[in-house]
This record gives structure tokens, sequence and C-alpha cells, in this order.
């Protein structure tokens, strides 16, 4: 079993483990963040050979939907270690982060990472909350790095939050275990994904729904589905930058993605109960929040942490809307959310460092005064807000499809949200990248700071209106499978 | 050579997006020139194209691209109602470029979406499915989003751009879902809406979110607040483009969702809301063109009013086609197809020259102009003819829309029914109505603006635009003459859109010349018309030269006798003439303070006093004051309320947890006692 | 599975009697006004925790469930208290605990929970094993107490305790689901660590950053910059 | 034949109305002085004017634009182009087919709204009071007036002047309410737009009630010739336009013989002379009202005409 851990699915989850151990003892700053980077590309790599390793073992599942957001998550593992090579000299020079510090940081990002990752991979319930668990520590940890009372109270928010959540989610999956107890009999298989899928319909159906929502409650806790979100904001406004991009994707496609397997076990019963409503009331109660929440704030990070609460609502509706065209929707929001997002934080961190603070007051005009930063940004939240050319447009426009050929009324609320909220994305581009620029005492940012932001958002374009075929075809396997 | 038309205009598409990129690639001070060149030549070529497809009887061609959603092809076709608009936008595109040449450098910094904004534009009239329509939408709304944000500096720009974009999102989470329920399965090709026509609810959703969505972008009441503010906002030829093109396009995708894809067999009460809408819309325009103090918002404005005329056609169009009289459809429609031209043409060169206006005199508001006929005689001539076309007086080309519109409206009572009947009563009295106000508002415009003695020193100062300003404004006013004065021509070229909406053709009513609301009867004769006022100015002028003494003499104007001007003010007393808020007292009196809340405050001094007299007018529109600022004060409230949601202390987010974990125990519960 | 039954009743009153003295050392939480009180009572509760998952190792002859019970008692009966009473020493923080609910209240509201997790557990399963369905009602109102503890009271110490006796009743669940594997084990010394780890962290943090260990403090920061 | 015949006619209506304006308005001053017992002056006096104004050369403002010289001359084309349509003695003639109602009103509105330009031109306080206030008439008196053409299209299927004059001529279509309630708002309207008492004083000189006189208040010599002769032509048009419409008795039908003008000359004679006896005796016995009234005025003559139209749906009786 151990063995497993050598495969290249195991070796995702095992380098940045690994590295994170070895950067614990790297006191340099630069060879740190040159391990940092080096290990996120070992394990975007071996990500990369994953889909020609599908396959289930007793401890890790290879299928479809962990191999796809392992590659998602790795990838903006690897642009986000890129970006925060130059973001954490920056904000080490202005004293902001001390050495020890920095040292923490990088262990941190790595152990997140790799957490991540098995929890993404593993084949087994209970190491799936572990890993949860324990990368939800990592973060914690890591969002209370700058050690302003802010940054405490938002890591002692998520601590608090989270940690019911997971709490929750245990019980969850204990229940869900007693569920399968009579089909799968006692023992190691009652707990692996790959054993219990097939075999859902003899499960205990009035158990399964217990443990549905507390599964529902916990992990999307995670997923930030509202009203369960509250943490996620502090934790983004707070944090370093770079966490804040990964976190906004990878945590919740990964609480997603427990919940979609949950989902599928549910669908696999007959006699339980459908899991589709409860998923779309609480993506759509996402939605709505966020967009609402979105105009009246005054702190940037904060600002697209509750456009991410929002996207996650989205995605959460598609997946409960159900069936392969509204997976497909779902998967492809999912992932064009996560490369925009990552986008959009790297911008917005390089911007909220050179203009020293990270309210909207401080930064404005930013085309005037850092044209290809400010285009930047404002391409990433045209992409965010649904525009076209970008793929959001498209996937948004596939899952209202699907919304209206399966459950039409709830259209409305959902094109209401969307209107909402990229308006009030809208109204803060101008404000943002428009208008008399503020001053920017902090350095300026390069063009090696932004490759990463730009091939995130070329990225989006192309999924989104001219999708390769095997791309094409790799997608509606796994909204197939799903 | 006919099938080669459609992806010649694809490519003309593709050429004019890819023209945004190129001139971003030429960078800062090149981009601008480079941008407005190639527009020029791609929308001659559209234009051309777009000819050739209308006179060559229009047969519907379609074409299928490789990229789109992910494994959804992309579906364009050309078929008569595509041409012409694709004909009128193409003839502003080209005036608006051509008048873009002479910009001095200050459209520079948005230049590149400029065909961005043409190529979004022109897709949305090639879209043969429901992506592709909306995709043309949005990158339409998002480029001139952009272009309206070319002088962002100003605050004022900026809310009207946020106000603008955020309709472009309602309009755009409009048209998605109307697609979607006119979609037949998976598959949303227009071809496919076509053999399954919605019904029930469906039908009526799909009514409801296109007057909403593409409604809007169109200026339809009372859904026209945004359009004033962004083309004030925007650059001169910008606002030309959208009002002249980009308002009919939203047309367009309403002709095209309720004439074409929902099929004919809709009930006739679909006509009425268009018209009442209209109506409205027409009413309050030309009330508001009358009141407003900025020469583009005027202009603005009589847009809303004029649409409102358009609209009307539509509405009686559709109940015409729906009660199956093809002759009272095809002259509604056509009037409506018409006067969207003529419009396009006349609205596109009196924005133009209001840039150039600004660009001559500094300044926009009306209060500040005055005198202008001395420094830009060549620009107030043109003016002067686009004018007309505002004011329809005949043989204008405006004349000649509102002509066959009101023949429609006057022959709606065959539809039958008492209300159809007083619908159209009404009707035709708010279109007289309207019109009269946009001819007032036009002798406003141009006796403020470029009548009288000069305001200021820099509009005492201005001059005529560059060559290729003046080519771009007489190439309208001579497309727009040429409207005028052959309406059946034109209304004939347009024949193949008529046909496609209505299904019947315009040939029993419109001779090349003659323009009949029955095929027997009388009708209007543009030209015959010219001729004999062409005879009766010669007469006259016979008169004047044999009976009357030639030459005359100069002096100070007679005023009833009032003295001097003093002699301090360089300009002679310009605060003595009537300004744009005096000419509109009568009417603000008269109509506006009951229709639009105006409220005069006058501050006069005692005698004796020096300080200066004030007069403060306050003027709400209806649909701003009763619909958006409630709208915003909920989005507001409910915002308060996700704040207190996002801001409990940790406990009481853990109570809500506790609750939602609680509650979904509670329903799952009880859902299995059930 | 079956072998666990024929052992008689015995060992199921046994093991209800254990769950049922969990669920009330739960009660007694809610009802403690002192701070070192309750930190008493969170290890009595640990403590009895430990005999049940010793009593079901037994029951089941799963010896590793005695693992689970000796760490349960080494940590949760014995360090976790300990430390806290330092703490508490330390800060000087052994008032009576303002509560944001009244003590009835919060007692009768937790009687409601025992209700409905009952209500929802038991017509869940009726074929399922008695045991089992029984300890999973105990250990779900258990969990819902314990989340009620962490509403009902203010200072972050209570909350942390709260936490734990949440943690409690997951142990007891998984205790008495029979033959769950390693996993459990894996995860409750997670659990522990983590809580313990990350609790210390705070604490100093907060203490360092505030004078008392009210969240409320923390919250007043939060509300300027939104 | 007929070609030649129409063409005939119309070359004698065009002439009548040149000749008739200025007497006409004579006529009507003539009347309105006896009436208050004054001898007043002679018929042919408005002919003296013209002749007298031709004779002297004009004074314009200095900063007078072409404008300013040009809208007279438009404004007098339009009223006659306008003049040449409205049939008086005979239908059918050349210019019968672009009699259109809507054509008719359009060429009016052309006069005004170049006499308003013109107004605005000098830049002086009079002028602009005028046009502003010229203009509002015309917002009132436009519903109005296309009510009434409503009522008429709908009873005689088209808004060709000379079909509806025909068709009422017939008398096919009876005498009906609708008809009545038209020709009141008729009468309305086109004492606004002649700028008659009680809505505007052509004979004032207080400015401050001035309408159409304040507007035209810097012109002189030919400029104030053309837009006098304008004025009179203006008032012709209305009356005729309501005889043929209201009265449509004894005018010659189309393609009837030369010799039945005559009559048709007679006829329409009459029916001025009664309508400019009316209209002198009304304004004499009215006083003129207060601009801002003046809406009220029209506004119950776009009520009259749109009782009218409903009249009509009601009974149902149209083409």
């Amino acid at each position: 079993m151990i063995g497993e851990l050598l495969t290249p699915a195991g070796l995702v989850a095992v380098v940045p483990l690994l590295a994170a151990i070895a950067l614990g003892f790297v006191r340099s700053q630069a060879i740190g963040a040159w391990i940092n980077i080096a290990a996120a590309a070992v394990a975007f790599g071996l990500a990369c050979a994953l889909p020609w390793h599908l396959g289930a073992a007793p401890l890790l599942l290879v299928d479809r939907l962990a191999t796809h957001l392992a590659i998602l998550t790795s990838f903006v593992g690897l642009t986000s270690a890129w970006f925060s090579r130059r973001y954490i000299q920056i904000e080490a020079d202005a004293g902001r982060m001390l050495p020890l510090g920095v040292r923490q940081y990088h262990v941190l990002f790595q152990a997140f990472l790799g957490f991540m990752l098995l929890a993404l991979l593993s084949n087994n319930l209970g190491v799936t909350w572990v890993a949860m668990e324990a990368a939800t520590i990592a973060a914690v940890l890591v969002v209370g790095l700058p050690r302003t009372d802010q940054a405490v109270e938002a890591s002692w928010k998520m601590f608090v939050l989270c940690g019911v959540g997971i709490a929750l989610a245990l019980f969850g999956t204990i229940v869900l275990y007693l569920a399968a107890l009579p089909a799968m009999g006692s023992g190691w298989a009652a707990m692996s994904w790959s054993e219990l899928a097939p075999k859902a319909a003899g499960f205990k159906a009035p158990l399964l729904n217990l443990a549905f929502v507390f599964l529902l409650v916990g992990y999307g806790t995670k997923a930030a589905l509202a009203p369960l979100h509250a943490w996620m904001p502090d934790a983004h406004a707070e944090g370093p930058t770079p966490v804040s991009a990964v976190l906004s994707g990878s945590i919740l496609n990964v609480a997603l993605a427990v919940l979609l397997r949950v989902r599928g076990l549910m669908a696999g019963n007959a006699e339980a109960l459908s899991p589709g409503l409860p998923m779309m009331g609480l993506g759509l109660l996402s939605l709505l929040l966020a967009a609402f929440s979105l105009w009246p704030r005054r702190d940037v990070k904060r600002f697209f942490a509750f456009s991410s609460v929002e996207q996650s609502g989205i995605a959460a509706f598609a997946f409960g809307i159900g069936g392969p065209a509204a997976m497909f929707a779902g998967m492809l929001h999912l992932t064009l959310h996560t490369l925009t997002k990552a986008a959009i934080f790297h911008c917005v961190g390089r911007a909220s460092q050179m203009k020293g603070g990270q309210k909207f007051l401080h930064i404005t005009g930013l085309i005037g005064s850092h044209r290809a930063l400010g285009l930047t940004l404002a391409a990433g939240m045209v992409a965010v807000s649904g525009l076209p050319p970008f793929g959001l447009f498209s996937s948004e426009f596939l899952i209202v499809l699907a919304t209206i050929r399966q459950v039409p009324w709830l259209a409305i609320p959902l094109g209401l949200g969307l209107v909402v909220s990229a308006w009030a994305l809208m109204r803060r581009l101008i404000t943002l990248c428009l208008g008399a620029p503020t001053s920017s005492p902090g350095p300026a940012p390069e063009v090696l700071d932004l490759l990463p932001a730009w091939l995130h958002l070329a990225l989006v374009l192309v999924l989104g209106l001219a999708m390769p075929g095997f791309v094409l075809s790799w997608f509606r396997a796994l909204a197939g499978g799903l | 050579m006919i099938a080669l038309l459609l992806p010649a205009l694809a490519v003309v598409v593709t050429l004019l997006l890819a023209l945004g990129l190129a001139s971003v690639a030429a960078g800062p001070g090149r981009q601008g020139r480079l941008a407005s060149r190639g527009s020029l030549l791609l929308c001659a070529l559209g234009g051309l194209l777009a000819v050739v497809q209308l006179l060559s009887g229009a047969e519907a061609s379609s074409l299928s691209l490789g990229i789109g959603l992910p494994g959804l092809p992309l579906h364009l076709a050309l078929d008569g109602l595509s041409a012409a608009f694709m004909l009128l936008l193409m003839l502003t595109g080209a005036a608006a470029a051509a008048a873009a040449l002479d910009d001095h450098g200050q459209y520079d910094s948005t230049a590149p979406f400029f065909p961005v904004f043409l190529g979004g534009m022109a897709l949305t009239l090639l879209a043969a499915d429901g992506f592709a329509l909306v995709l043309g939408f949005e990158v339409m709304s998002l480029a001139s989003f952009a272009l309206v944000l070319t002088n962002h500096r100003d605050a004022e720009v900026r809310a009207a751009a946020l106000l603008y974009i955020g309709m472009a999102g309602l309009g755009a989470m409009c048209l998605i879902p109307c697609m979607a329920l006119l979609a037949v399965g998976a598959d949303f090709t227009f071809a496919a809406m076509r053999t399954h026509p919605p019904e029930g609810w469906r039908a009526l959703a799909v009514l409801v979110l296109v007057l909403v969505g593409a409604g809007s972008k169109a200026g339809l009441a009372p859904l026209h607040v945004w359009l004033p503010p962004a083309h004030a906002a925007a650059p001169g030829h910008v606002s030309a483009l959208m009002s002249g093109a980009m308002t009919k396009i939203a047309l367009y995708v309403l002709i095209r969702v309720l004439f074409d894809l929902c099929g004919p067999a809709q009930p006739m009460g679909w006509g009425a809301p268009l018209v009442l809408l209209g109506a409205l819309g027409a009413v309050l325009g030309g009330l508001r063109a009358n009141m407003e103090g900025d020469v583009k918002t005027v202009l603005a404005s009589s847009t809303v009013e004029h649409i409102g005329l358009i609209a009307i056609g539509l509405g009686f169009a559709l109940a015409a086609r729906a009660a199956d009289l093809p002759g009272l459809a095809t002259l509604a429609f056509g009037g409506a197809l018409l006067h969207a031209l003529a419009h396009g043409m006349f609205k596109a060169l009196l924005f133009l020259a209001a840039g150039a206006t600004q660009h001559a005199a500094g300044t926009r508001r009306l209060d500040r102009l005055g005198g202008l006929i001395h420094g830009m005689p060549k620009t107030t001539a043109l003016v002067l003819v686009g004018a007309a076309g505002l004011a329809a007086l005949p043989p204008s080309a405006g004349f000649a829309g509102e002509w066959t519109l009101f023949q429609a409206v006057l022959a709606a009572p065959r539809l039958g029914g008492l209300g159809w009947q007083v619908l159209a009563c009404v009707a035709a009295a708010l279109m007289a109505l309207a019109a009269a106000l946009a001819a007032s508002a036009a002798v406003r415009l141009i006796g403020v603006a470029y009548l009288g003695r000069p305001r200021t020193p820099r509009a005492a100062a201005a001059t005529d635009p560059g060559q290729p300003m003046l080519a771009a404004l007489a190439g309208l006013a001579g497309a727009s003459l040429l409207v005028g004065l052959f309406p059946g021509a034109a209304l004939r070229l347009l024949g193949p859109a008529v046909q496609q909406a209505v299904g019947t053709g315009v040939v029993g009513h419109v001779g090349w010349l003659t323009i009949s609301p029955q095929a027997d009867t009388a009708g209007y004769t543009a030209p015959a018309l010219a001729v004999v006022l062409g005879l009766a100015g010669g007469l006259v002028y016979f008169i004047v030269r044999r009976w009357t003494v030639s030459g005359e003499r100069r002096g100070p104007a007679w005023d009833c006798g009032f003295g001097d001007p003093p002699n301090w003010l360089p300009f002679g007393d310009p605060v003595t003439q009537y300004g744009g808020a005096s000419f509109a007292q009568p009417l603000r009196r008269a109509l506006a303070t009951s229709l639009m809340q105006a409220r005069e405050t006058v501050d006069m001094p005692l005698p004796g006093e020096t300080r200066p007299a004030h007069m403060k007018v306050r003027l709400r529109d209806p649909a701003d004051q009763y619909l958006f600022a409630l709208i915003g004060s909920w989005r507001s409230r409910v915002s308060h309320f996700a704040d207190f949601m996002q801001f409990l202390t940790i406990r009481s987010t853990l109570a809500v947890m506790f609750c939602a974990l609680l509650i979904l125990m509670a329903a799952v519960a009880a859902l299995e006692q059930l | 599975m079956g072998g666990h039954l024929a052992f008689g009743t015995f060992s199921y009153d046994a093991a209800h009697l254990l769950g049922g003295g969990v669920l009330v050392l739960s009660f007694v939480l809610l009802y403690q006004r002192r701070l070192t009180a309750v930190i008493n009572t969170y290890a009595l509760q640990a403590v009895v925790l430990s005999a049940a998952a010793a009593w079901q190792a037994w029951v089941q002859d799963a010896p590793h469930l005695y693992l689970t019970a000796g760490i349960t008692l080494a940590a949760k009966g014995i360090a976790i208290p300990l430390g806290m009473h330092r703490i508490v020493r330390q800060l000087q923080v052994n008032r009576s605990l303002e509560s944001a609910l009244g003590i009835f209240p919060s007692m009768a509201i937790g009687v409601g929970l025992v209700t409905l997790s009952i209500l929802v557990v038991l017509p869940v399963t009726p074929q399922a094993q008695t045991l089992t369905r029984e300890e999973l009602a105990l250990a779900l109102s258990v969990v819902l107490m314990g989340l009620l503890m962490m509403i009902t009271r203010r200072t972050a110490m209570t909350q942390v305790l709260g936490f734990m006796s949440l943690e409690n009743g997951l142990i007891l669940a998984a205790v008495s689901v029979a033959g769950m594997p390693l996993v459990v084990e894996l995860s409750v010394a997670v659990l522990v660590l983590l809580a313990f780890a990350v609790f210390g962290v705070f604490f100093f943090r907060i203490r360092d950053r505030f004078d008392s260990l009210h969240l409320d403090n923390l919250d007043r920061v939060g509300g300027m910059h939104r | 034949m007929s070609v030649v015949v129409a063409l005939l006619a119309q070359l004698l209506h065009i002439g009548l109305m040149l000749l008739a304006a200025p007497l006409v308005v004579g006529l009507i001053r003539k009347v309105k002085a006896r009436l208050l017992g004054r001898i007043g002056p002679p018929i042919l006096q408005p002919w003296r004017d013209l002749a007298r104004l031709a004779r002297k050369q004009p004074v314009l403002a200095e900063n007078a634009s072409w404008v300013f010289s040009g809208a007279p001359a438009v404004a007098f084309t339009a009223t006659l182009a306008a003049a040449a349509l409205v049939p008086s003695f005979a239908l059918g003639m050349t210019g019968a087919p672009l009699a259109d109602l809507l054509v008719i009103a359009g060429l009016l509105t052309l006069a005004r709204c170049a006499l308003g330009l013109a107004g605005m031109d000098v830049g002086t306080a009079f002028g602009g009071i005028g046009s502003s206030r010229e203009m509002m008439f015309a917002v009132f008196a436009e519903p109005a007036l296309l009510l009434v053409i409503f009522t008429l299209s709908l009873l005689a299927g088209s808004t060709n002047l000379d079909a509806i004059a025909g068709a009422l001529h017939d008398g096919a279509l009876g005498l009906r309410v609708s008809l009545g309630l038209g020709l009141i708002a008729m009468l309305a309207i086109a004492i606004a737009e002649n700028g008659r008492i009680p809505v505007d004083n052509p004979a004032t000189h207080l400015e401050l009630t001035m309408v159409h006189e304040a507007m035209v208040l810097e012109y002189s010599g030919r400029h104030l010739a053309l837009i006098e002769a304008a004025a009179m032509l203006k008032l012709v048009v209305w009356l005729g336009l309501i005889a043929c419409i209201f009265v449509p008795f004894a005018i010659a039908p189309a393609g009837a013989p030369a010799t039945a003008w005559g009559l048709g000359l007679l006829g329409w004679v009459g029916k001025i002379g009664l309508l400019l006896l009316g209209l002198a005796g009304f304004e004499t016995a009215i006083a003129k009202m207060r601009v801002f009234r003046v809406p009220e005025f029209l506004g119950i003559a776009v009520l009259f005409a749109l009782l009218a139209v409903v009249f009509l749906f009601v009974s149902q009786g149209f083409a």
C-alpha cells in the first residue's frame, strides 16, 4: 500500500510534502523560493502524466475528476509559486515579513499544496478527510502569517469555522460508512470511493441522507457555500496574496469534488433523496449573497474573495442541476474560474504592493499609471464577470441553457445574481483601472510578474471559445463520468 | 458569386476584429489612424457586399465556423433582414470612421475598440445561432463601453459608462435565457428555432425577455435612461455609431426574435406592448430633447423618440401579421425600416457634427454656444440638412419615414376591435405630439447653438472641422437627402427584409418614386413634391427679382428699440438672447411640469442689488425616478443585509451554520416521515 | 457483527450506559459556570469516553480501539485539561463565564437537540443493529451539544472546550461503529494534535494582542475595514 | 386633353390663391373695423402694404446670417406649395395626387420652422420669445390636426385631400357627428396656426403679447413682404382646407368640364366669405387669452378630435 506513494499519482502528492519538509531546513530566501517553484513544477509535470495512468488502487484513486482537478491545482500552485517568488521578496525587503516568516511561508505553501493534491487523489474517505484537515491547518497558519490583528482574527475565524465544518464532515463520513456497511461489509472497502460507487444502490438510504447532510455542511464550509462562507473573505483579505490565489481555486475545487463524489453515491441509490435540490439552493444562496455583498466592499482582496464565493456558488448550482450538460458546464466554469481568479489575484497582489494598500481608494487609474498591469487586471475582471470573449461567458451561457431546460424558474434568481455581480465588478473595474492614478511608492511590476496572469487569461480565452478537440473529449468524458 | 457574399462578409467581420488587435500592436500614437483607416476601408467593402446581397434578391445563405462554444460550431447566415441592417451599419460605420480620422489624437487611447465595436455589431447581424447572436451583442456592448470611457478622467463619463454597462449586462442576462427558451433541446441554431416556435408561457417569457434585453439596448422606454448620458459621454464618432447603428442592431435583434424566430403564429396582442412602450418613449424622448441643455443629450433624447416611433411601427406590423392583414403589415414594417434607415443617416450626421462642434467651441452646453454659423458655415449647413430630418420636414428623409409610419397607424383600425382602434388613434396623436416636439427641439438646437450671437469667446472663434469630418458629414447628408427624395427606391432596396419579416413584399405599395398606403390610392411622391417646391421657389425668386428692389443695408438689431449692448461685453449682450432653458420655458410650463416634474426656482435680486439673478430648473425623467432610483435603493438594502450576514461575530456565524445544519436535518427527517 | 448482539444485552446496556454518561456530561458542561469546572467536566467526559471506547474494543474484540481509548484518556483526559488549567492560571481568566444564553434556555435547547437527533436517527435505521443505532443517536446529540456550547459561550476557552466535546461525540460515533478501519485512530490523533497545537498557537497570539480571550474583541477589529 | 385641363385648373388655382390672399386679409380687417364702428382701411390696403414693403430696401442686423435672409423665401415657398395643393374651385388638378394632408401639414411645419429659426438668428430676446411660443403652439396643434386627419382618412379611406373632398362631395358619407366635432377642432387649430385672436393678435404692437409678430420683429423690406404674404396665404390655405373638407358643396368634381369651374369659383368665394365673416365676428367678440392658456384651448381641440375618432369607432361606419 505504501508502494502506491511511488506511483506518479502518489508522487504528485508526496513531492510537495517532501519539499515542505526540506524547505524547513533552507535558510536562504532565494533558494527557498526556487525550491518552492521547482517542487510545484515537478508536481505539475507529474499531474500532467496522470491521464495516462487512470485507475484505482486501495490508497489512491486516479479517475478523471481527480486527475483534472489535480492538474488544475498543481498548475495554479506552480504559477502562484512563481508569482510568490517576487511577491515574498518584496514583502521581506519592505520588512513586512521576517526571514522566519518567509521560511514558514514556503513550508506551509508546499504542505498546503501537497495535502490538497492528496485529498484529491486519495481513494479513501478517511484519507481524503485527513488530508483536507491538514491542508486546512496549513492554510490557517499561512493566513495568520502576516501577524496583524486582522490576520490573526481572520485565521482564527477560518480555523473555528473550518474546524467545526471538518468535524461535521467526519461525522458524515462515519455515517456514510455505516450506511455502506450492509452493502460492503465492514473493512477497508467500505471507505473507498472506487468500491463504494458501483454498490451505492445497496446502501441504507436513510443513513445515506443523514450522511449527505453532514458532508454537505462540512465540505460546504470548505467550498465556501453561503451561509457557511464567512471565513473565506477574511482569509483572502488578510492572508498573503499568492495564497489567496491558490486558496480561491483549490480548496473550493477539492471540497466541491468531494461533494460531487457523494452526490454520485446519492444518485446511484434509488431510495435516497435527490441531492440536487440542496446543492442548487446553497449555490443560489451563495451567488445572490455574494453578488450583493460585492457592492459595499472597500477592500480589493475581500471583494474578489466574495466573487470567488459567487463563482463557487454558480458551480455548485450547476452540479446540483445534474445531467451531462450541466456537469460539463459546471466543470468548465470551475476550471475557468480557478484560472481567472488566480490571474486576478496576481494582478491585485502586485498592485496593492505597489500602491501600498489594498483598499479601493488606494488603487485607482492603474491603466493610466501602469498600462500592462491595468489592462491585465481589466481583462481578468471582464472575464470573471462573464463577458465575452472570455471563457466564463461560454460556461455561463451553457449553465443558463441547462437551467432553462431543466429548472426554468430558477433562471430568474440565477440571472439576477449574475447581473448584480457583473455590474459590481464593472463598477470596480472602472475605479481600479480608470480615472486619475494614485501615487505608487512600491516597485512597479515587471513582465515576469504578469506572465502567469497572461498565461491564465490566454487559457481562459482558448478554452472558452476555441476548445481543442482532445480537451473537449476529456471534458465530455469527465462530465459523463460524474 | 452571390454564394461568396456571406464568406466575404464573415472575412470582413474577422478583419474588423483582427484590426483591433493589430492597432493595439501598432501602439499608442499610431493605433488611432490605423484603426480608423482600416475601419473605413472595411466598412466601405461591407456596405458594398450588403448592397449586392440586397439587389441580388437576397436569398439566404449560411455558414458554420469551427470556433464557438466547446463542441458547438458558430453558425452565420446572411438574408434580407441582416443585409438591410448591414447596409445601415456599414454606411454609418464608414462615416464615423472617416470622421475619426479628424480626431486630433484625442480618441487614440481607445481607438482599437472602434473596429471591434463595428465587428461585434456585424457579427450580431450575421449570427445564425443563439450563441453567436449574444456573443456579437456583448462584444458590441463591451467595445462601446470601452469607447464611452475614452475621457475616463471625467467622473460624469465614468458614471455614464457604469450605468451603460449595467444595462448591457441586464441585456445579456435577458437574451441568453431568451435564446435558451427558443432553443430546441440543445440545438440553438435559428434554423431549429424556426421549426419549433415557442408556445404558452415560454412564448410570453420570450417576448418579455427580448423586450427587456434588446429593448433596453435600443433605448425603448422606460429602459432608455442609460442612453442620453452614455451618448453624451462618448466621443462624437462613437455616439454617432451608437445612436445611428447600435440602437438599430438592437432593433434587429428584436425583429429577428419576434418576427422571424417566434414564427407568424403568435397572437395579435404581441404588438401592443411595442406600441405602448414606443408611444411612451416617443413623447418622453421628444420632451426631453426640448428640455436638455447639452447638445449631445438633446440628440440622444431625440434618438429615444425616434426609436419609439419605429417601435410603434413594428408593433402594428406584428399585430397586422397576426391578424393576416399583409398590406398593413408591409406598410408598418416598411415604414419602421425606412425610418430606421433615415434616422441612422441623419442622427449619425448630427452626432458627428456635435462632436465637431464640441471640438471647435470647447463645450457641448447650449448656453455656452451660439453664432456658430458664422465660424462654421459648412458644418451649420450640413447640420440644417440633418435637423430637417430630425424635424421630419418634407422632403427630408425623416418625413418620408414618418409619413409611412403615420399611414400605417391611420390604417391600423382595420385590425378591428375597439381596443386596437383606440390604441391606434392614441398612438397617432402621441406620434404627432412627438413629431411636433422633435420639430421644436430641432429649432431650439439650431437656433440656440448655431444661430444668434456667440455666448463665449471660444464659440466666437470656432471654425469648420477638417476635410475628413466634412466629407463624412457631407456623405451622410447626401445619403439622407437621397433617402428623402427617393424613399420608394430605398424601401424597394430594403424590400427583401420586409418580405422576410412579414411574408409579403413591398412591391404592391411601393413604386420607385411613390409610396402608397394601398396599392390603388394616391401616396407620397417625394420627387414630385421636390419639383413642386422647386417650381414655387422659382416663382418666388422671379417675383422677388421682378418686383422688389435688390440689395440690403446692415444696421444694429432693432430689437424693439432696445439700446445697444454695453460695450464692455465683447460679443454684444449674449445673455439677453434666448438660451436653451429660456426657449424650453413654454413647453416646460405646459408639459414638463406634469410629465417630468419640472420645478423652477427663481432668485431675483431686489432693485439696486448688484448680484446676478439666478434661475434653477430641476427636471427628472420619470423612468429614472420611478424605476432606476427604486431599483438602486432596493439593491443597497439587500447589500446591507448581506453585509450584516458577513460581519457577524464568529459565534453568530457558527450559530448560522448550526441553524443550517439543523434545518437540513429536520428537512431530511420530515421527508423521510412522508 | 451478529456476534456482538449474541453477546447479550449486558454489553448493550453497558455501552449504552457509557454513551449516555458522555451525553449527560455534555449537559453538565453546558451547566457549568466557572472555567475550571468546565475543564474538569470535560476531562471527566473524556475519561468516560475512553471507557466507552475500551468497552467497545472488548465487545467487538477490536484491539485497535484500546489504542483509541488510551489516546483519548491520555490526551483529552489528562494532558489537555492540565494545559488548560495552566493557561487559566497564566491569564487569570477564571471569572464566571458570561454566557450569551442563560443556563436554563441552553439546557432546554440541549434537550431539544437530543430529541431531534433521536428523531433523525431512530427511524433512519430500523434494521441496523440496535447498539449502533442507540450509540449513533447519543453521539449525534453530543456533537450538537458541543456545537451549542460553542455558540452560547463567549470566551475562546469555552469555545475550544465545546469544540473538543464535539469531537468526543465524533469519537463516540466512530468507536461504536463496528469494524471501522484504522483511519479512525489516525483521524482522532490528528484531531487532538491539531486542536492542541493550533489552540496553543492561537492563545499566545491572541494573548499578546488582546487583554482577554473575548472573541468579541477580535470581532470588533473585523468590522472596521470591509 | 384632360391633362391640359388639369394643368390649367392648377395654374388658375395658384393665381387665384395669390390674388385672393391679401384681399381676404383686407376683408377681415374691414369687417372687424365695421363691427367696431370704425370705417377701417380699404380692402386693398394689404396689397398696398406689400407693394410698399417690396419697394423698400431691407435693413439686416449686423450678425444676421443667410438663414435670416433665406427664411422668408423658404416660408413663402412652402406656404405657396401648400396653397397649390389645397383645391379651391375644382378637384382633380394636376397637383391632386400630391395633395396629401400629411404633406400639406408638413409643408406648413416647414414654413413655421424656417421662421422659427429666423427669429433666433439675430439673437434678440423678442425673436426667441416668438419662436419658442410659436413652436409650443404647434406642439399642441399637431395632435389635434392629426386626429382630424385620422377621422377623415377613416371616412374616405385615404389621407389624400382630393380623394377626401371627392368622397365628401359625393355626399355618400352623409352628415356625421364626427365631422361636426372635427370641424370644431379644425377651427380651433386654424385660429392657433394663423395666430388669430384669441391665441395671438396679428395687429398688436405690444411686444409682450406678440408671438408671430415678435418672431419676425427684425424683418423689413422685401423679406417682411414675403413673410406677410406667406401669412396671408396661410390664412387662405386654412380657410380653403376647412371649406373643401367640411363644406364640400359646389366644387367642380374631378374631370368635370371647365364650365363647372364658374360655379365652383362662386361656391368657393361664398364659403370663404362666410368663414371670414365668422372669423371677424369671433375675433371682435372675444379677447386675447394669456399665452399659457393656449395649451388648454388647443387641448380642448385635441379632445374634440379624439371624440370624433372614437365616435367613428363606435358607429363602425368607416371605409
